[in-house]
């Protein structure tokens, strides 16, 4: 059997949606409470890692793991980025906070805050599990 | 005015769009770099030509007014590093493909040195002394893994080497940050300047200007602080060595 | 004073792993403390007695908080400590795949 | 403010048994008492933002570390074998330098601000404006994503930048 015992993966299997849900929490509040992109981001990548490590997985599967981490970590940086260049684009300053903000201390407000914390939590989710799989999981990375 | 973000935001872009056209067509990812790092060139140029106008411009991000957001100030020696490094830049890239051709993962070599141009680039127009930590740290980072990328064992002791006297730099240029910032409570390189002269002579102006010595010639690789040098060069692809 | 002077002698104690310890595993530790130092000095700079942290939950009351500014600094400079960290390790991991050891005096040319 | 020095008297016991204990998974464990008493210390100091990062990261270092150390060994074999001469040389250098920081250190540390005082120039204003201007109630990702927008780009292009780096050493051949 592979990964580790059955009550570990029925546990897994009941919290790792919790997990979600928490990060998800603080990736979308991250301009109200504390937290943010970053740990929210971290968070998420502890679900996957959980999955990882509790059910264990095989070379093929680590090895798509990889490339779609890889593609979604650049992805989430040039989601960043592209806040920033539309700041650019649109309003003629690198960064500038061209969207409304909103009404104060609401879940829609602060302009390009949530979208930056989104942007963070793909990219930075995405590069820390990738970092994990290579680091932990995976003996190499084979290049094609 | 617009071309001063472009010239770290552009390397960093095509740096993030990379890892994706690598898993499309190779070759392209070469044709990009080489392209890119043409067009720095040409915006250094227009840089130097702005400058012969406007001896100093400053750059506001996000609109903020300097002592509250980052600013980047343009003159003409920002203007003389930003075209040196997009002329090596060009040139190394151009070279390249020959001497990486031995080398496997090429894509992850571009993408490194794409990091590396924009890590440079902002630390030359940088006017924030926390923003050019943050960069000096994409440049040698980048470096780091660029000094090991042929994985060979003495590459590896080069890169070990070059990454404990670089960290050991890097950390000593953040607690000085961090020593600076609770003297004068700003960290715009102008405003710090000014605060600078009043505290003059004191010993804290004197351990600053110690532990920004030290930490600039360990990167920088000067004369007491050299011994990773000769090790990372030789080591070094190439291509990065010129750098 | 005295919690300024303790993460110092942190700063300290990981520069002493870095210069005389001879495991590479052991070095990378001593980063992490130097790190963990430097980003503690920080946050410590921006304390305030009697302020709270920085973050508005009524709009009317007036705010008395603590330095927001180092926070936002440690802030990336923790991520940027994990990145070196990793990066760090990656290549210990690497160079002990090629000679067995982690010792740095054995590594014939890491001596010094 | 007497647990914020029990903690630093904690950290700082946590930092000398990590780096003199012979087992090399100990010496992480250690490690990460030493990350999360910084956490814990970061709360003390009103940080929230911190303490949570702090802990997930230190959480992903651990890991990190033990991945590597599993994948290796565990056993520090330097311990317990006698000094060599650069060794000697190195602890004496190292003697001097700390007497001359401290001196130079704890000199320069008295002209800063007592603990406790923050001077906020800047900051004052960050408070002022964050929630008008941008719309944030956290001030501190105010700070981060707005005002010093680029540094957190500068950021995640370094976690970047290593996750590659990463990737890049480890691959399998290096040379064709």
């Amino acid at each position: 059997m592979r990964g580790m015992s059955l009550i570990v993966k029925t546990i897994t299997n009941s919290i790792i949606g919790f997990i979600f849900i928490y990060g998800l929490y603080i990736i979308l509040h991250g301009h109200l409470t504390p937290g943010g992109g970053f740990a929210g981001g971290v968070i998420i990548a502890g679900a996957f890692v959980l999955k990882i490590l509790a059910f264990g997985s095989g070379a093929s599967a680590e090895k798509r793991s990889t490339t779609v981490a890889s593609i979604f970590e650049s992805v989430g940086a040039l989601l960043f980025i592209g806040v920033a260049m539309s700041g650019l684009l649109l309003a003629g300053t690198f960064f500038l906070n061209f969207l409304p903000k909103g009404v104060p201390l609401h879940l829609l407000s602060a302009g390009i805050i949530p979208l930056c914390n989104i942007a963070i939590s793909i990219k930075v989710g995405a590069g820390l599990f990738s970092i994990f799989l290579a680091l932990a999981a995976m003996k190499y990375i084979v290049e094609d | 005015m617009l071309f001063i973000p472009l010239l770290f935001a552009l390397p960093l872009i095509t740096a993030f769009v990379i890892p994706i056209l690598g898993k499309i067509y190779k070759p392209l990812v070469w044709i990009v770099t080489t392209v890119v790092s043409f067009i720095l060139f040409i915006i250094a140029l227009y840089g130097v030509a702005v400058t012969q106008e406007i001896p100093m411009s400053v750059y506001k991000m996000g609109n903020w007014p300097p002592p509250l957001g980052i600013v980047m100030a343009f003159d003409s020696f920002s203007a003389f590093m930003v075209l040196m490094i997009s002329i090596i830049v060009f040139t190394t890239s151009l070279f390249s493909l020959r001497y990486l051709s031995r080398f496997t993962g090429q894509w992850k070599f571009y993408t490194l040195f794409m990091l590396m141009t924009a890590g440079m680039m902002g630390i030359s127009i940088t006017g924030d002394l926390f923003n050019m930590f943050v960069f000096l740290e994409i440049a040698a980072i980048s470096s780091y893994a660029l000094v090991a990328f042929g994985i060979e064992g003495e590459e590896l002791e080069a890169s070990f080497k070059y990454m404990v006297m670089g960290e050991i730099g890097g950390l000593t240029f953040l607690l000085a940050i961090a020593l600076i910032y609770a003297k004068t409570s700003t960290l715009n390189l102008a405003d710090i300047s000014n605060s600078m002269q009043v505290i003059r002579g004191t010993t804290f102006f004197w351990m600053i200007i110690g532990m920004m010595l030290f930490a600039f010639s360990i990167k920088a690789g000067l004369v007491p602080f050299h011994t990773w040098a000769p090790d990372a060069y030789p080591a070094a692809p190439a291509p990065i060595s010129s750098l | 004073m005295i919690v300024f002077v303790s993460c110092i002698i942190l700063f300290l104690i990981g520069l002493y792993a870095i210069v005389t310890k001879r495991n590479l595993i052991k070095i990378a530790i001593g980063f992490a403390f130097i790190e963990y130092a430097v980003n503690l000095l920080f946050a410590l700079i921006g304390f305030k007695r009697g302020a709270l942290a920085p973050i508005i939950t009524q709009i009317d009351k007036p705010h008395n908080f603590v330095d927001p500014i180092p926070q936002a600094l440690v802030l990336t400079a923790i991520v940027i400590a994990l990145g070196t960290t990793a990066l760090m390790l990656t290549v210990i991991l690497r160079i002990y795949n090629r000679y067995k050891t982690f010792d740095i005096a054995e590594i014939r040319k890491l001596k010094g | 403010m007497i647990e914020l020095y029990l903690f630093l008297i904690f950290m700082l016991i946590a930092a000398i048994i990590a780096i003199e204990i012979q087992d090399l998974l100990a010496a992480i464990i250690s490690l990460g008492a030493v990350g999360f008493s910084v956490a814990i210390m970061f709360i003390f100091v009103h940080a929230p933002d911190l303490a949570i990062v702090q802990i997930v990261v230190e959480v992903l270092t651990v890991v990190i570390f033990v991945a590597v150390v599993l994948r290796t060994t565990h056993v520090d074999e330097t311990i317990g074998k006698k000094l060599s001469g650069t060794q000697i040389l190195s602890i004496v250098f190292y003697a001097f330098f700390v007497i001359l920081f401290l001196t130079v250190m704890i000199r320069s540390l008295q002209e800063l601000p007592a603990f406790g005082n923050a001077t906020m120039k800047v900051a004052k204003e960050y408070i002022k404006l964050g929630l008008p201007q941008t719309g944030g109630a956290n001030i501190v990702a105010d700070v981060i994503l707005d005002f010093r927008a680029l540094d957190t780009l500068g950021e995640a292009t370094v976690l970047f930048t290593s996750v590659i780096g990463v990737a890049a050493l480890m691959r399998k051949v290096g040379r064709k």
